[in-house]
Protein backbone atom coordinates (compact mmCIF):
# COMPACT_ATOMS: atom_id res chain seq x y z
CA UNK A 1 0.00 0.00 0.00
CA UNK A 2 2.86 2.34 0.88
CA UNK A 3 4.47 1.85 -2.54
CA UNK A 4 1.23 2.85 -4.23
CA UNK A 5 1.13 6.08 -2.21
CA UNK A 6 4.75 6.92 -3.03
CA UNK A 7 4.13 6.26 -6.72
CA UNK A 8 1.02 8.48 -6.55
CA UNK A 9 3.00 11.29 -4.96
CA UNK A 10 5.66 11.12 -7.67
CA UNK A 11 3.05 11.11 -10.44
CA UNK A 12 1.37 14.16 -8.87
CA UNK A 13 4.75 15.90 -8.75
CA UNK A 14 5.26 15.16 -12.46
CA UNK A 15 1.82 16.56 -13.22
CA UNK A 16 2.54 19.79 -11.41
CA UNK A 17 5.85 20.07 -13.32
CA UNK A 18 3.92 19.86 -16.57
CA UNK A 19 1.57 22.60 -15.38
CA UNK A 20 4.63 24.72 -14.55
CA UNK A 21 5.96 24.16 -18.10
CA UNK A 22 2.54 25.18 -19.45
CA UNK A 23 2.63 28.47 -17.57
CA UNK A 24 6.20 29.18 -18.72
CA UNK A 25 5.02 28.49 -22.27
CA UNK A 26 2.14 30.92 -21.80
CA UNK A 27 4.64 33.63 -20.89
CA UNK A 28 7.30 32.88 -23.50
CA UNK A 29 5.39 32.09 -26.71
CA UNK A 30 5.22 34.79 -29.40
CA UNK A 31 1.54 34.95 -30.43
CA UNK A 32 -1.87 33.80 -29.21
CA UNK A 33 -2.00 30.58 -31.23
CA UNK A 34 1.28 29.27 -29.88
CA UNK A 35 0.18 30.24 -26.40
CA UNK A 36 -3.06 28.30 -26.71
CA UNK A 37 -1.11 25.31 -27.98
CA UNK A 38 1.36 25.38 -25.09
CA UNK A 39 -1.33 25.97 -22.53
CA UNK A 40 -3.58 23.20 -23.76
CA UNK A 41 -1.21 20.31 -24.41
CA UNK A 42 0.97 20.64 -21.34
CA UNK A 43 -1.81 21.59 -18.95
CA UNK A 44 -4.07 18.74 -20.09
CA UNK A 45 -1.30 16.22 -19.48
CA UNK A 46 -0.48 17.88 -16.16
CA UNK A 47 -4.09 17.77 -14.99
CA UNK A 48 -4.47 14.13 -16.00
CA UNK A 49 -1.27 13.11 -14.19
CA UNK A 50 -2.27 15.04 -11.06
CA UNK A 51 -5.70 13.40 -11.00
CA UNK A 52 -4.15 9.96 -11.56
CA UNK A 53 -1.70 10.49 -8.71
CA UNK A 54 -4.49 11.52 -6.35
CA UNK A 55 -6.42 8.44 -7.45
CA UNK A 56 -3.45 6.23 -6.56
CA UNK A 57 -3.10 7.87 -3.15
CA UNK A 58 -6.81 7.52 -2.30
CA UNK A 59 -7.76 4.30 -4.06
CA UNK A 60 -11.43 4.51 -3.06
CA UNK A 61 -11.89 7.63 -5.21
CA UNK A 62 -10.57 5.91 -8.34
CA UNK A 63 -13.96 5.54 -10.10
CA UNK A 64 -14.87 9.22 -9.73
CA UNK A 65 -11.37 10.21 -10.84
CA UNK A 66 -11.71 8.09 -13.97
CA UNK A 67 -14.91 9.99 -14.84
CA UNK A 68 -13.11 13.28 -14.20
CA UNK A 69 -10.25 12.21 -16.47
CA UNK A 70 -12.64 11.40 -19.32
CA UNK A 71 -14.40 14.74 -18.83
CA UNK A 72 -11.15 16.75 -18.88
CA UNK A 73 -9.89 14.76 -21.86
CA UNK A 74 -12.96 15.77 -23.88
CA UNK A 75 -13.61 19.32 -22.68
CA UNK A 76 -10.10 20.82 -22.53
CA UNK A 77 -9.06 20.34 -26.21
CA UNK A 78 -12.49 21.38 -27.46
CA UNK A 79 -12.46 24.61 -25.49
CA UNK A 80 -9.01 25.59 -26.73
CA UNK A 81 -10.03 24.71 -30.29
CA UNK A 82 -12.93 27.13 -29.95
CA UNK A 83 -10.64 29.79 -28.50
CA UNK A 84 -8.20 29.49 -31.38
CA UNK A 85 -10.96 29.58 -33.96
CA UNK A 86 -12.53 32.65 -32.40
CA UNK A 87 -9.14 34.37 -32.27
CA UNK A 88 -8.60 33.64 -35.95
CA UNK A 89 -11.99 35.04 -36.89
CA UNK A 90 -11.29 38.14 -34.81
CA UNK A 91 -8.05 38.64 -36.87
CA UNK A 92 -5.64 38.39 -34.00
CA UNK A 93 -2.08 39.06 -35.28
CA UNK A 94 -0.05 36.02 -36.32
CA UNK A 95 3.64 35.72 -35.51
CA UNK A 96 6.14 36.30 -38.36
CA UNK A 97 7.66 32.87 -38.02
CA UNK A 98 4.37 31.13 -38.83
CA UNK A 99 4.57 29.72 -42.35
CA UNK A 100 1.30 27.89 -43.03
CA UNK A 101 -2.13 29.34 -42.24
CA UNK A 102 -4.68 26.69 -43.15
CA UNK A 103 -7.71 28.67 -42.05
CA UNK A 104 -6.92 31.75 -44.15
CA UNK A 105 -9.00 30.78 -47.22
CA UNK A 106 -11.91 29.86 -45.01
CA UNK A 107 -11.93 33.23 -43.28
CA UNK A 108 -11.69 35.11 -46.57
CA UNK A 109 -14.68 33.20 -47.99
CA UNK A 110 -16.74 34.03 -44.91
CA UNK A 111 -15.87 37.72 -45.01
CA UNK A 112 -16.71 37.88 -48.73
CA UNK A 113 -20.11 36.32 -48.02
CA UNK A 114 -20.71 38.90 -45.33
CA UNK A 115 -19.92 41.78 -47.63
CA UNK A 116 -22.22 40.35 -50.30
CA UNK A 117 -25.02 40.17 -47.75
CA UNK A 118 -24.58 43.82 -46.99
CA UNK B 1 -10.88 69.35 -8.54
CA UNK B 2 -12.96 69.98 -5.45
CA UNK B 3 -15.09 66.96 -6.22
CA UNK B 4 -12.06 64.76 -6.68
CA UNK B 5 -10.51 65.71 -3.37
CA UNK B 6 -13.89 65.17 -1.68
CA UNK B 7 -13.94 61.65 -3.06
CA UNK B 8 -10.44 60.96 -1.84
CA UNK B 9 -11.34 62.24 1.62
CA UNK B 10 -14.46 60.05 1.80
CA UNK B 11 -12.56 56.94 0.74
CA UNK B 12 -9.68 57.69 3.12
CA UNK B 13 -12.09 58.13 6.03
CA UNK B 14 -13.80 54.86 5.18
CA UNK B 15 -10.45 53.08 4.93
CA UNK B 16 -9.42 54.49 8.31
CA UNK B 17 -12.66 53.27 9.95
CA UNK B 18 -12.29 49.83 8.40
CA UNK B 19 -8.68 49.63 9.54
CA UNK B 20 -9.75 50.43 13.11
CA UNK B 21 -12.34 47.64 12.87
CA UNK B 22 -9.69 45.28 11.52
CA UNK B 23 -7.15 46.02 14.21
CA UNK B 24 -9.79 45.54 16.91
CA UNK B 25 -10.88 42.15 15.61
CA UNK B 26 -10.00 39.02 17.52
CA UNK B 27 -10.85 35.60 16.20
CA UNK B 28 -13.23 33.44 18.18
CA UNK B 29 -12.66 30.00 19.56
CA UNK B 30 -16.13 28.49 19.82
CA UNK B 31 -19.50 28.59 18.10
CA UNK B 32 -22.20 30.89 19.39
CA UNK B 33 -25.33 29.45 20.95
CA UNK B 34 -27.48 29.26 17.81
CA UNK B 35 -24.81 27.62 15.66
CA UNK B 36 -23.97 25.24 18.50
CA UNK B 37 -27.63 24.21 18.66
CA UNK B 38 -27.71 23.61 14.91
CA UNK B 39 -24.52 21.56 15.09
CA UNK B 40 -25.53 19.33 17.99
CA UNK B 41 -29.31 19.00 17.66
CA UNK B 42 -29.58 19.41 13.88
CA UNK B 43 -28.48 15.86 13.24
CA UNK B 44 -31.18 14.22 15.32
CA UNK B 45 -33.86 16.75 14.36
CA UNK B 46 -33.25 17.00 10.62
CA UNK B 47 -30.99 14.07 9.78
CA UNK B 48 -28.93 15.79 7.08
CA UNK B 49 -25.18 15.33 7.13
CA UNK B 50 -24.57 18.71 5.51
CA UNK B 51 -25.42 21.26 8.19
CA UNK B 52 -25.62 24.11 5.66
CA UNK B 53 -28.38 22.21 3.88
CA UNK B 54 -30.33 21.73 7.09
CA UNK B 55 -30.06 25.47 7.81
CA UNK B 56 -31.04 26.53 4.27
CA UNK B 57 -33.93 24.12 3.73
CA UNK B 58 -35.43 23.53 7.15
CA UNK B 59 -34.44 26.05 9.82
CA UNK B 60 -34.37 29.02 7.40
CA UNK B 61 -36.78 27.62 4.79
CA UNK B 62 -38.86 30.81 4.61
CA UNK B 63 -35.75 32.81 3.69
CA UNK B 64 -35.12 30.42 0.82
CA UNK B 65 -38.70 30.85 -0.37
CA UNK B 66 -38.24 34.63 -0.35
CA UNK B 67 -34.94 34.34 -2.17
CA UNK B 68 -36.40 32.18 -4.93
CA UNK B 69 -39.27 34.67 -5.23
CA UNK B 70 -36.78 37.54 -5.63
CA UNK B 71 -35.02 35.64 -8.40
CA UNK B 72 -38.35 35.00 -10.13
CA UNK B 73 -39.26 38.70 -9.95
CA UNK B 74 -35.84 39.62 -11.32
CA UNK B 75 -36.30 37.32 -14.31
CA UNK B 76 -39.76 38.82 -14.88
CA UNK B 77 -38.54 42.45 -14.75
CA UNK B 78 -35.61 41.73 -17.05
CA UNK B 79 -38.03 40.13 -19.49
CA UNK B 80 -40.21 43.25 -19.39
CA UNK B 81 -37.29 45.66 -19.79
CA UNK B 82 -35.67 43.82 -22.66
CA UNK B 83 -38.91 42.95 -24.42
CA UNK B 84 -38.55 45.89 -26.80
CA UNK B 85 -35.16 44.61 -27.97
CA UNK B 86 -36.48 41.29 -29.17
CA UNK B 87 -38.31 42.45 -32.29
CA UNK B 88 -36.65 42.43 -35.65
CA UNK B 89 -35.17 39.47 -37.48
CA UNK B 90 -32.54 37.36 -35.87
CA UNK B 91 -29.19 37.74 -37.58
CA UNK B 92 -27.92 34.47 -38.95
CA UNK B 93 -25.02 33.50 -36.74
CA UNK B 94 -21.94 31.68 -37.95
CA UNK B 95 -22.27 27.90 -37.79
CA UNK B 96 -20.25 26.55 -34.91
CA UNK B 97 -17.47 24.14 -35.68
CA UNK B 98 -18.01 20.42 -36.01
CA UNK B 99 -15.75 19.64 -33.07
CA UNK B 100 -17.91 21.69 -30.74
CA UNK B 101 -21.18 20.16 -31.98
CA UNK B 102 -19.87 16.61 -31.63
CA UNK B 103 -18.33 17.26 -28.24
CA UNK B 104 -21.43 18.93 -26.91
CA UNK B 105 -23.49 15.87 -27.90
CA UNK B 106 -21.25 13.95 -25.52
CA UNK B 107 -20.84 16.63 -22.85
CA UNK B 108 -24.39 17.98 -22.48
CA UNK B 109 -25.85 14.84 -20.84
CA UNK B 110 -22.79 14.57 -18.58
CA UNK B 111 -23.04 18.17 -17.38
CA UNK B 112 -26.80 17.85 -16.90
CA UNK B 113 -26.23 14.68 -14.89
CA UNK B 114 -23.63 16.40 -12.70
CA UNK B 115 -26.11 19.16 -11.93
CA UNK B 116 -28.85 16.69 -11.00
CA UNK B 117 -26.36 14.68 -8.91
CA UNK B 118 -25.36 17.80 -7.02
CA UNK B 119 -28.85 18.80 -6.04
CA UNK B 120 -30.08 15.30 -5.21
CA UNK B 121 -27.09 14.65 -2.95
CA UNK B 122 -27.36 18.06 -1.31
CA UNK B 123 -27.99 16.62 2.15
CA UNK B 124 -24.92 14.36 2.13
CA UNK B 125 -22.14 16.16 0.23
CA UNK B 126 -21.30 19.82 -0.44
CA UNK B 127 -23.73 21.25 -2.94
CA UNK B 128 -27.46 21.60 -3.26
CA UNK B 129 -30.22 23.28 -5.14
CA UNK B 130 -28.52 26.60 -5.91
CA UNK B 131 -25.28 25.05 -7.14
CA UNK B 132 -27.08 22.38 -9.17
CA UNK B 133 -29.40 25.01 -10.66
CA UNK B 134 -26.42 27.11 -11.73
CA UNK B 135 -24.84 24.09 -13.42
CA UNK B 136 -28.11 23.37 -15.25
CA UNK B 137 -28.10 26.98 -16.47
CA UNK B 138 -24.56 26.57 -17.76
CA UNK B 139 -25.81 23.60 -19.78
CA UNK B 140 -28.04 26.12 -21.54
CA UNK B 141 -25.00 28.29 -22.35
CA UNK B 142 -23.24 25.35 -24.01
CA UNK B 143 -26.45 24.63 -25.95
CA UNK B 144 -26.68 28.24 -27.15
CA UNK B 145 -23.05 28.23 -28.22
CA UNK B 146 -23.05 24.96 -30.10
CA UNK B 147 -26.48 24.87 -31.79
CA UNK B 148 -26.48 28.50 -32.84
CA UNK B 149 -29.42 28.76 -35.19
CA UNK B 150 -31.93 26.58 -33.37
CA UNK B 151 -34.68 28.15 -31.30
CA UNK B 152 -35.14 27.38 -27.63
CA UNK B 153 -38.66 27.77 -26.37
CA UNK B 154 -39.53 29.76 -23.29
CA UNK B 155 -42.52 27.48 -22.69
CA UNK B 156 -40.51 24.56 -21.28
CA UNK B 157 -38.63 26.83 -18.90
CA UNK B 158 -41.83 28.52 -17.76
CA UNK B 159 -43.59 25.21 -17.13
CA UNK B 160 -40.61 23.79 -15.21
CA UNK B 161 -40.34 26.95 -13.17
CA UNK B 162 -44.00 27.19 -12.18
CA UNK B 163 -44.50 23.46 -11.53
CA UNK B 164 -41.46 23.25 -9.26
CA UNK B 165 -42.41 26.48 -7.49
CA UNK B 166 -45.93 25.26 -6.77
CA UNK B 167 -44.62 21.87 -5.60
CA UNK B 168 -42.20 23.63 -3.25
CA UNK B 169 -45.02 25.61 -1.63
CA UNK B 170 -47.31 22.55 -1.49
CA UNK B 171 -44.58 20.60 0.32
CA UNK B 172 -44.23 23.49 2.75
CA UNK B 173 -47.96 23.53 3.49
CA UNK B 174 -47.95 19.73 3.88
CA UNK B 175 -45.34 20.32 6.56
CA UNK B 176 -47.83 22.54 8.41
CA UNK B 177 -50.57 19.91 8.18
CA UNK B 178 -48.64 16.69 8.82
CA UNK B 179 -45.66 17.81 10.92
CA UNK B 180 -44.42 20.68 13.06
CA UNK B 181 -44.51 23.71 10.78
CA UNK B 182 -43.94 25.28 7.40
CA UNK B 183 -41.33 23.34 5.37
CA UNK B 184 -40.85 20.78 8.13
CA UNK B 185 -39.03 17.79 6.62
CA UNK B 186 -40.59 15.12 8.82
CA UNK B 187 -43.50 14.51 6.43
CA UNK B 188 -41.42 11.60 5.14
CA UNK B 189 -39.60 9.18 7.48
CA UNK B 190 -36.13 10.35 8.46
CA UNK B 191 -34.54 7.06 7.41
CA UNK B 192 -31.04 5.84 8.01
CA UNK B 193 -28.36 8.51 8.36
CA UNK B 194 -25.99 8.75 5.40
CA UNK B 195 -28.19 7.04 2.80
CA UNK B 196 -29.64 8.79 -0.26
CA UNK B 197 -33.23 8.43 0.92
CA UNK B 198 -32.79 9.96 4.32
CA UNK B 199 -33.39 13.31 6.02
CA UNK B 200 -37.11 13.22 5.30
CA UNK B 201 -38.29 15.54 2.55
CA UNK B 202 -35.01 17.43 2.12
CA UNK B 203 -33.91 15.73 -1.14
CA UNK B 204 -37.35 16.35 -2.68
CA UNK B 205 -37.51 19.99 -1.57
CA UNK B 206 -33.95 20.69 -2.68
CA UNK B 207 -34.61 19.10 -6.07
CA UNK B 208 -37.55 21.44 -6.61
CA UNK B 209 -35.41 24.42 -5.52
CA UNK B 210 -32.70 23.32 -7.94
CA UNK B 211 -35.10 23.00 -10.87
CA UNK B 212 -36.65 26.38 -10.07
CA UNK B 213 -33.32 28.19 -9.74
CA UNK B 214 -32.02 26.53 -12.90
CA UNK B 215 -35.10 27.57 -14.88
CA UNK B 216 -34.90 31.16 -13.60
CA UNK B 217 -31.20 31.58 -14.34
CA UNK B 218 -31.78 30.03 -17.79
CA UNK B 219 -34.56 32.55 -18.43
CA UNK B 220 -32.24 35.45 -17.54
CA UNK B 221 -29.47 34.12 -19.80
CA UNK B 222 -31.92 33.54 -22.66
CA UNK B 223 -33.22 37.12 -22.44
CA UNK B 224 -29.68 38.49 -22.70
CA UNK B 225 -28.83 36.07 -25.50
CA UNK B 226 -31.78 37.28 -27.54
CA UNK B 227 -30.75 40.93 -27.43
CA UNK B 228 -27.42 39.79 -28.80
CA UNK B 229 -29.01 37.85 -31.65
CA UNK B 230 -31.52 40.37 -32.94
CA UNK B 231 -30.77 42.80 -35.71
CA UNK B 232 -32.58 45.90 -34.49
CA UNK B 233 -33.01 48.53 -37.17
CA UNK B 234 -33.41 51.39 -34.70
CA UNK B 235 -29.89 51.05 -33.34
CA UNK C 1 2.15 38.60 15.73
CA UNK C 2 1.78 34.98 14.73
CA UNK C 3 -1.95 35.57 15.12
CA UNK C 4 -1.95 38.15 12.38
CA UNK C 5 -0.56 35.68 9.90
CA UNK C 6 -3.47 33.30 10.29
CA UNK C 7 -5.90 32.71 7.39
CA UNK C 8 -8.91 34.65 8.64
CA UNK C 9 -6.91 37.81 9.35
CA UNK C 10 -5.52 37.81 5.80
CA UNK C 11 -8.94 37.31 4.24
CA UNK C 12 -10.63 39.94 6.41
CA UNK C 13 -7.96 42.44 5.40
CA UNK C 14 -8.42 41.48 1.74
CA UNK C 15 -12.16 41.89 1.95
CA UNK C 16 -11.85 45.35 3.52
CA UNK C 17 -9.36 46.37 0.85
CA UNK C 18 -11.67 45.08 -1.89
CA UNK C 19 -14.55 46.99 -0.30
CA UNK C 20 -12.59 50.26 -0.33
CA UNK C 21 -11.41 49.68 -3.90
CA UNK C 22 -14.94 48.87 -5.09
CA UNK C 23 -16.41 51.97 -3.43
CA UNK C 24 -13.63 54.07 -4.97
CA UNK C 25 -14.60 52.64 -8.35
CA UNK C 26 -18.28 53.39 -7.78
CA UNK C 27 -17.76 57.06 -6.93
CA UNK C 28 -14.90 57.86 -9.27
CA UNK C 29 -15.75 56.15 -12.56
CA UNK C 30 -17.98 57.69 -15.21
CA UNK C 31 -18.57 54.69 -17.43
CA UNK C 32 -21.72 52.90 -16.28
CA UNK C 33 -20.23 49.49 -17.02
CA UNK C 34 -17.28 50.23 -14.76
CA UNK C 35 -19.73 51.15 -12.00
CA UNK C 36 -21.53 47.82 -12.39
CA UNK C 37 -18.21 45.96 -12.28
CA UNK C 38 -17.31 47.85 -9.09
CA UNK C 39 -20.63 46.82 -7.58
CA UNK C 40 -19.84 43.18 -8.27
CA UNK C 41 -16.43 43.62 -6.63
CA UNK C 42 -18.11 45.03 -3.50
CA UNK C 43 -20.49 42.06 -3.61
CA UNK C 44 -17.61 39.59 -3.65
CA UNK C 45 -15.84 41.40 -0.81
CA UNK C 46 -18.91 41.21 1.44
CA UNK C 47 -19.22 37.47 0.76
CA UNK C 48 -15.55 37.01 1.61
CA UNK C 49 -15.99 38.99 4.84
CA UNK C 50 -18.98 36.93 6.01
CA UNK C 51 -17.30 33.60 5.27
CA UNK C 52 -14.09 34.59 7.01
CA UNK C 53 -16.03 35.75 10.08
CA UNK C 54 -17.48 32.22 10.25
CA UNK C 55 -14.05 30.58 10.22
CA UNK C 56 -12.62 29.10 13.40
CA UNK C 57 -9.06 27.84 13.46
CA UNK C 58 -8.33 24.09 13.21
CA UNK C 59 -11.90 23.13 12.38
CA UNK C 60 -13.42 21.50 9.28
CA UNK C 61 -16.37 22.15 7.01
CA UNK C 62 -19.87 21.78 8.52
CA UNK C 63 -20.49 18.32 7.05
CA UNK C 64 -20.80 15.38 9.37
CA UNK C 65 -18.94 12.37 8.00
CA UNK C 66 -16.13 10.07 9.12
CA UNK C 67 -13.85 13.04 9.90
CA UNK C 68 -16.28 14.69 12.35
CA UNK C 69 -17.57 13.04 15.48
CA UNK C 70 -21.36 12.85 15.66
CA UNK C 71 -21.56 13.39 19.39
CA UNK C 72 -19.50 16.55 19.93
CA UNK C 73 -19.84 18.03 16.46
CA UNK C 74 -20.07 21.52 17.95
CA UNK C 75 -16.36 21.41 18.78
CA UNK C 76 -15.26 20.25 15.32
CA UNK C 77 -17.08 22.33 12.70
CA UNK C 78 -17.13 25.99 11.66
CA UNK C 79 -20.25 28.16 11.82
CA UNK C 80 -22.83 27.01 9.22
CA UNK C 81 -25.22 29.98 9.45
CA UNK C 82 -23.11 32.59 7.52
CA UNK C 83 -22.47 29.96 4.85
CA UNK C 84 -26.21 29.61 4.30
CA UNK C 85 -26.59 33.41 4.16
CA UNK C 86 -23.79 33.78 1.60
CA UNK C 87 -25.23 30.94 -0.46
CA UNK C 88 -28.46 32.85 -1.00
CA UNK C 89 -26.64 36.19 -1.32
CA UNK C 90 -24.55 34.99 -4.26
CA UNK C 91 -27.64 33.87 -6.16
CA UNK C 92 -29.37 37.19 -5.48
CA UNK C 93 -26.17 38.96 -6.53
CA UNK C 94 -26.35 37.62 -10.07
CA UNK C 95 -29.99 38.74 -10.23
CA UNK C 96 -29.02 42.27 -9.19
CA UNK C 97 -26.15 42.36 -11.68
CA UNK C 98 -28.44 41.23 -14.48
CA UNK C 99 -31.01 43.87 -13.51
CA UNK C 100 -28.37 46.63 -13.52
CA UNK C 101 -27.07 45.44 -16.89
CA UNK C 102 -30.49 45.47 -18.50
CA UNK C 103 -31.06 48.98 -17.13
CA UNK C 104 -27.68 50.11 -18.44
CA UNK C 105 -28.44 48.66 -21.85
CA UNK C 106 -31.78 50.47 -22.00
CA UNK C 107 -30.09 53.73 -21.02
CA UNK C 108 -27.42 53.20 -23.67
CA UNK C 109 -30.07 52.63 -26.30
CA UNK C 110 -31.84 55.88 -25.41
CA UNK C 111 -28.83 58.15 -25.00
CA UNK C 112 -26.26 56.44 -27.26
CA UNK C 113 -23.53 56.89 -24.67
CA UNK C 114 -22.13 55.04 -21.67
CA UNK C 115 -21.09 58.18 -19.78
CA UNK C 116 -23.24 58.51 -16.69
CA UNK C 117 -22.96 62.32 -16.66
CA UNK C 118 -24.88 62.49 -19.94
CA UNK C 119 -27.96 60.79 -18.51
CA UNK C 120 -29.86 63.98 -17.73
CA UNK C 121 -33.41 62.62 -17.76
CA UNK C 122 -33.33 61.88 -14.04
CA UNK C 123 -31.78 65.22 -13.02
CA UNK C 124 -33.82 68.10 -11.75
CA UNK D 1 1.60 28.01 7.63
CA UNK D 2 1.75 26.91 4.00
CA UNK D 3 -2.01 27.59 3.76
CA UNK D 4 -1.43 31.15 4.96
CA UNK D 5 1.18 31.73 2.25
CA UNK D 6 -1.13 30.38 -0.46
CA UNK D 7 -4.02 32.56 0.78
CA UNK D 8 -1.68 35.57 0.90
CA UNK D 9 -0.66 35.09 -2.74
CA UNK D 10 -4.29 34.61 -3.82
CA UNK D 11 -5.30 37.78 -1.94
CA UNK D 12 -2.53 39.82 -3.58
CA UNK D 13 -3.66 38.65 -7.02
CA UNK D 14 -7.26 39.55 -6.12
CA UNK D 15 -6.26 43.08 -5.09
CA UNK D 16 -4.22 43.61 -8.28
CA UNK D 17 -7.13 42.33 -10.36
CA UNK D 18 -9.48 44.74 -8.58
CA UNK D 19 -7.22 47.64 -9.57
CA UNK D 20 -7.14 46.36 -13.16
CA UNK D 21 -10.92 45.97 -13.21
CA UNK D 22 -11.48 49.53 -12.05
CA UNK D 23 -8.81 51.40 -13.99
CA UNK D 24 -8.23 49.55 -17.26
CA UNK D 25 -9.51 51.26 -20.39
CA UNK D 26 -10.79 48.17 -22.15
CA UNK D 27 -14.15 46.96 -20.85
CA UNK D 28 -13.51 43.36 -21.89
CA UNK D 29 -10.36 43.15 -19.77
CA UNK D 30 -12.18 44.76 -16.83
CA UNK D 31 -14.95 42.15 -17.01
CA UNK D 32 -12.45 39.30 -17.19
CA UNK D 33 -10.55 40.75 -14.22
CA UNK D 34 -13.73 40.83 -12.13
CA UNK D 35 -14.31 37.20 -13.12
CA UNK D 36 -10.81 36.32 -11.93
CA UNK D 37 -11.57 37.95 -8.56
CA UNK D 38 -14.59 35.67 -8.15
CA UNK D 39 -12.63 32.59 -9.23
CA UNK D 40 -9.82 33.20 -6.74
CA UNK D 41 -12.33 34.03 -4.02
CA UNK D 42 -13.83 30.60 -4.57
CA UNK D 43 -10.41 29.03 -4.01
CA UNK D 44 -10.07 31.04 -0.79
CA UNK D 45 -13.48 29.73 0.39
CA UNK D 46 -12.09 26.19 0.21
CA UNK D 47 -9.31 27.19 2.63
CA UNK D 48 -11.92 28.83 4.87
CA UNK D 49 -13.76 25.45 5.13
CA UNK D 50 -16.80 26.46 3.07
CA UNK D 51 -17.11 24.04 0.12
CA UNK D 52 -20.78 24.87 -0.52
CA UNK D 53 -20.02 28.55 -0.98
CA UNK D 54 -17.01 27.69 -3.13
CA UNK D 55 -19.09 25.69 -5.60
CA UNK D 56 -21.71 28.44 -5.83
CA UNK D 57 -19.18 31.23 -6.34
CA UNK D 58 -17.24 29.27 -8.97
CA UNK D 59 -20.31 28.44 -11.03
CA UNK D 60 -22.27 31.68 -10.65
CA UNK D 61 -19.78 34.43 -9.89
CA UNK D 62 -17.11 33.50 -12.36
CA UNK D 63 -19.11 31.87 -15.15
CA UNK D 64 -22.69 33.14 -15.47
CA UNK D 65 -21.97 36.77 -14.53
CA UNK D 66 -19.15 37.05 -17.08
CA UNK D 67 -21.35 35.49 -19.77
CA UNK D 68 -24.15 38.01 -19.14
CA UNK D 69 -21.66 40.92 -19.22
CA UNK D 70 -20.29 39.71 -22.52
CA UNK D 71 -23.72 39.41 -24.14
CA UNK D 72 -24.44 43.08 -23.39
CA UNK D 73 -20.92 44.25 -24.34
CA UNK D 74 -21.15 42.39 -27.65
CA UNK D 75 -24.44 44.09 -28.50
CA UNK D 76 -23.06 47.53 -27.64
CA UNK D 77 -19.92 46.98 -29.70
CA UNK D 78 -22.04 45.86 -32.69
CA UNK D 79 -24.16 48.98 -32.62
CA UNK D 80 -21.03 51.12 -32.24
CA UNK D 81 -19.53 49.53 -35.34
CA UNK D 82 -22.63 50.29 -37.39
CA UNK D 83 -22.55 54.02 -36.83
Amino acid sequence: MEYLKIAGAFITLGGSLFILFASIGLLRMPDIYNRIQAGTKASTLGTLLTLLGIGLIHTDWLLKIMMLIIFVLISNPVSSHILGRAAHYARMPISDRTEVDELEEDTNIVSQEREEEK
Amino acid sequence: MLRNSLRVIIIAALGWILFQVYSGYSSRDELNELAGYYATEGLSEVGAANLVTSVVVTYRGLDTLGEVTILFLTALIIGLMLKAEHRGDRTRLRESSEFLVTASHVLLPVIFMVGVYIFINGHLTPGGGFQGGAILASTLILMLLSFTNSKISHKVLEITESVSGISFIVLGILGVILAGGFLDNKILPLGEFGKLFSAGAIPVIYSFIGLKVGAELSTIILEFNQIQGTDDKSL
Amino acid sequence: MTNLFSIEYITIFTSFALLVLGLWGIISQKNIFKIIISFSIVNTSIHLLLVSLAYIRNRTAPIIDSAVDRVNAAEKVVDPVPHALVLTAIVIGIGITALMLSYAFTMYKQHKTLDINQYKSLKW
Amino acid sequence: MIYSIIVLILSLIMLVMALVAIHHKSLQIAVIASGIISLFASVVYIFLAAPDVAITEASIGSALTVIIFFYVLNKIRHSDAKE
